[in-house]
């Protein structure tokens, strides 16, 4: 499903985020990303939806050859890929529910459906009674929650989320990773960013982690690691 | 595209005209006072032209009749005249209506020419259909028996014509140099406003939406930012140049045209600039924004 | 303020420059072309301003001389015409002077008038110190004895008084109402150009920076942006004018006046309108933003 | 040091994110605030500095009245309190360490105390190496180091920090966490949000739980509670 063979990416800047990265992740699995700051886990999964692209290396996701992808074609790739952004990247001009309807309206589908399914995500992520408020009305873990709501809204075949649970209470976090695991038990698969040591260790589901730029360890049932 | 998608796009672009607040209103604004501008050189330039043309049509030379010519003659020698190669129009004016326009003019002053008796001598008014003949019409005409002396702006006229192009050319250069830095000036605003919404040009890029789904709204804004932005001045320019038209006034050759011909003219390219630009340009500064 | 920190002011306003990238170009081309679109309509102004009052002092009539008056007469008639009031200068043309003339002015037709004699007359061309009094002053010269007749445009001169000042007037609200559009256009382009960095202004204010210090590079900014957005039409108008004025040959009254005295007047101007909304337009439209 | 008497923050849009709370720190503390998405810690952070002003009641940082302040006076109380803001607040066009020498920029510190101070603050933070880069060159953990440099570097008597571990690994947490131990142990008052259960729960201090605008809990000593 997602395949990356010797993946380097070194940015304009000269920094080499990634040097030789390979990892091959099957239809339905769900991925821990780990490792320190500045490791390079964003930049492995903006390399996902192509938001940047390898210096070297090929690059599967679904059925793209994301290297290979003509500009027209990058949308329609993208809407099998429901990103979680770091820095959520919500659109301000619009209401909670706005932005979340616009992963729907994007595909074109119908005005009914997209009705429902915006109001189902966001009693998900327990924000429906803020659907009217725009993004800089809202707390910052209310913020990251629209965020997770519009990667889900249109059922993706894939996940991916960097550190979606960063700005959220324990609780909070429990839930969305609640919700990610229904989501995986549908056959979506999760690729999953995080610092979370306690997510991890409690769910025990496959960890690759990456150090200064490469795959330090790749675990199936692994756990957090870097403990002292 | 479905159609429910044109309605949205339609939907979005207004609302983003109200969202974006007072950068809608500076955006607009800007566009207006542009076409202003430019709608009130063109209506100068429109009317330059039209004054320019007529003077020309109105070029002529005046040819004085020896007293010796009986009153009864004349009418023979307007014939003779008018039927010179190249002449318009001949008109007589008698040495009487002469003596009265020039009382009329000097007005309270008319009592100096009292006692005089009349100084005047008979006269034509001589128009040709090409300025640039009139010197050698005039010779023809002095030529005339009768005819005592033809009198005419001499090397003024030639010079008169030469200054006429170039203030006719120059007006021309200069207009069209406005409307392409008009154009700039507009496209320019745009392209500042589209910058300040790049990152949310990214970010419909980055979830999925093609770039004509995300120019969508941005034409249709684009497209009523022109419009408002043309409406505006052609309103301010139609009421005023009805109002300075009927209140200013002139006499030929300096006349004003008429209102609606001139708006005929100069609205269309107002629209133009502003629809063109509002829309397409819109559209093409966010070019940049979706290589996401 | 310590010393450094002016320093510190000049260094950051003059690296924002670089670092706004194409935003700067876009303010700057902005202003730039505002100006010289002024500046083109302030050298026009002038110009016409100029050619008016030329026009006006050399409004003049002409007295045509009896055939029976002797050539040894004529300086006496001409000193008599001169000492009347309000007279300016009076020129004597001899019928040769007048013939001659209109033969360079026929060219290759002037064969039209061999044979012919000479059927002009003496003539003297009388200047006035108002170009109002030439009707009264015709009149008084009509009455000296040995003039035949005196010719003027007749109701032509007032009307052409009257429209010279609409147009002046005009031409003098018009810039007015120029400068203050453009000046509209540049605090427009400056606003949108400050909009787009009102996080950066919130932030440094949340980081403890009092308003001064944070309008300082702002203000540096402004003042560059305003400098070489005046620079750039000054120095095509300068050019651009001393070309034109060099090869377009005109003649009296129309003639364009000196480079250095045109750019004299509009250059201040176009600086004083780029320098203040530059600096000091940028500084007021910041406030919203500092409010935090 | 820090006083809140009955204070009520009711937002535009009609959202009460805090009624009536009364708290008092003391010069010198180290005070957790917790509490789920949403329940009004970012508010009562910003308070503190005046990035929001109470709808009632009364605030007193150091020696001045939050609420009777003039304009003018603003920037010069804020240079007291070093914020780490939950979304960074980095100043996109300057590089890190122009954005770390900003803050002492503005109180006119001498250019050699400034540069000295700068370079120690970003080998405390591990970003030495990235002095150069912009805000949008460096990851989400490392604009994150940057906020925490940049509130520091001041020596302010007052550290207001919102989640400054959001985007940090375990590690990377822990050095931060020990860099405001250092800083309070020197008599630095610090109020930190946090939703990280691990430090909250590892160091022991007074920790001050928010729930729906209200103060819920305030312990001396206390743990990050929430447990399931
Ligand atoms: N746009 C960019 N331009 C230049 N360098 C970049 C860019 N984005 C990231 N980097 C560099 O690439 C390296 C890896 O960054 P990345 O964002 O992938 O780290 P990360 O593992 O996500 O860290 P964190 O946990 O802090 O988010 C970092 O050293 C960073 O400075
Ligand atoms: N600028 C604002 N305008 C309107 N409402 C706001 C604004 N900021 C916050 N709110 C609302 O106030 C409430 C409290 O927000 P606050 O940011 O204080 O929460 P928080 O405890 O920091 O949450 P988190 O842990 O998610 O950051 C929320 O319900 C939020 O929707
Ligand atoms: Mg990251
Ligand atoms: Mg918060």
């Amino acid at each position: 499903m997602i395949e990356m063979q010797d993946v380097w990416k070194e940015y304009n800047n000269g920094v080499t985020a990634l040097q030789g990265v390979s990892v091959r992740i099957a239809q339905g699995e769900f991925v821990y990303v780990v490792g320190p700051s500045g490791a390079g886990k964003s930049t492995f999964i903006k390399l996902m939806y192509r938001e940047e692209r390898p210096t070297k290396g090929h690059i599967f996701v679904g059925g793209f050859n994301i290297e290979r992808l003509r500009d027209r074609q990058i949308p329609f790739m993208r809407r099998h890929v429901g990103v979680i952004f770091q820095d959520f990247k919500l659109l301000q001009k619009m209401t909670v529910e706005e932005n979340v309807a616009f992963a729907m309206e994007v595909i074109e589908a119908s005005k009914r459906l997209t009705r429902k399914r915006v109001k189902e995500m966001l009693e998900l992520v327990g924000l429906i009674d803020k659907a009217k408020m725009f993004p800089n009305e809202l707390s910052g873990g209310e913020q990251q929650r629209v965020a997770v709501a519009r990667a889900l809204v249109n059922k993706p075949s894939v996940i991916v989320a960097d550190e979606p649970t960063g700005n959220l209470d324990p609780d909070n976090s429990w839930q969305i990773l609640k919700l990610f695991e229904r989501v995986n038990d549908r056959g979506t698969t999760i690729v999953m960013a995080t610092h979370n040591r306690e997510l991890v260790n409690a769910t025990r589901k496959r960890v690759i982690a990456i150090e200064q730029g490469q795959i330090a360890r790749d675990e199936e049932r692994g756990d957090y690691g870097y403990e002292d | 595209m479905k159609i429910r998608t044109f309605g949205r796009h339609g939907k979005e672009g207004f609302k983003n005209l109200f969202r974006n607040g007072w950068m809608t209103f500076a955006a607009v604004s800007g566009v207006a006072v542009t076409l202003l501008i430019l709608g009130v050189s063109l209506i100068i330039s429109v009317n330059l032209q039209n004054i320019l043309s007529n003077i020309e049509s109105e070029l002529q030379f005046n040819a004085y009749v020896s007293d010796q010519v009986k009153t009864s003659d004349l009418p023979v020698l307007l014939h003779e005249i008018s039927s010179l190669g190249g002449v318009k129009q001949v008109t007589l004016i008698t040495k009487e209506q002469a003596l009265s326009t020039m009382k009329k003019t000097l007005g309270p002053n008319a009592d100096l020419l009292n006692g005089l008796g009349n100084p005047l001598p008979n006269e034509f008014v001589v128009k040709v259909d090409n300025p640039k003949m009139i010197p050698q019409i005039a010779s023809l005409v002095t030529q005339i028996s009768g005819i005592q002396k033809v009198q005419y702006g001499a090397s003024f006229i030639p010079r008169m014509l030469s200054i006429f192009t170039i203030v006719r050319d120059t007006s021309i250069i200069f207009i069209i140099a406005l409307i392409v830095m008009g154009m700039f000036l507009i496209s320019n605003t745009i392209k500042i406003t589209i910058f300040t919404r790049r990152r949310e040009i990214e970010i419909m890029k980055l979830v999925g939406a093609t770039d004509g789904f995300i120019r969508g709204p941005f034409f249709v804004e684009g497209t009523l930012l022109g419009i408002i932005g043309a409406f505006i001045p052609s309103v301010i320019l139609n009421q005023g140049y009805y109002f300075i038209q009927k209140n200013v006034v002139l006499f030929p050759p300096f006349s004003l045209m008429p209102d609606p011909i001139v708006m005929n003219r100069v609205l269309p390219i107002l629209y133009a600039v502003g629809l063109l630009i509002g829309a397409w340009g819109g559209i093409m500064s966010m070019r940049r924004y979706l290589k996401v």
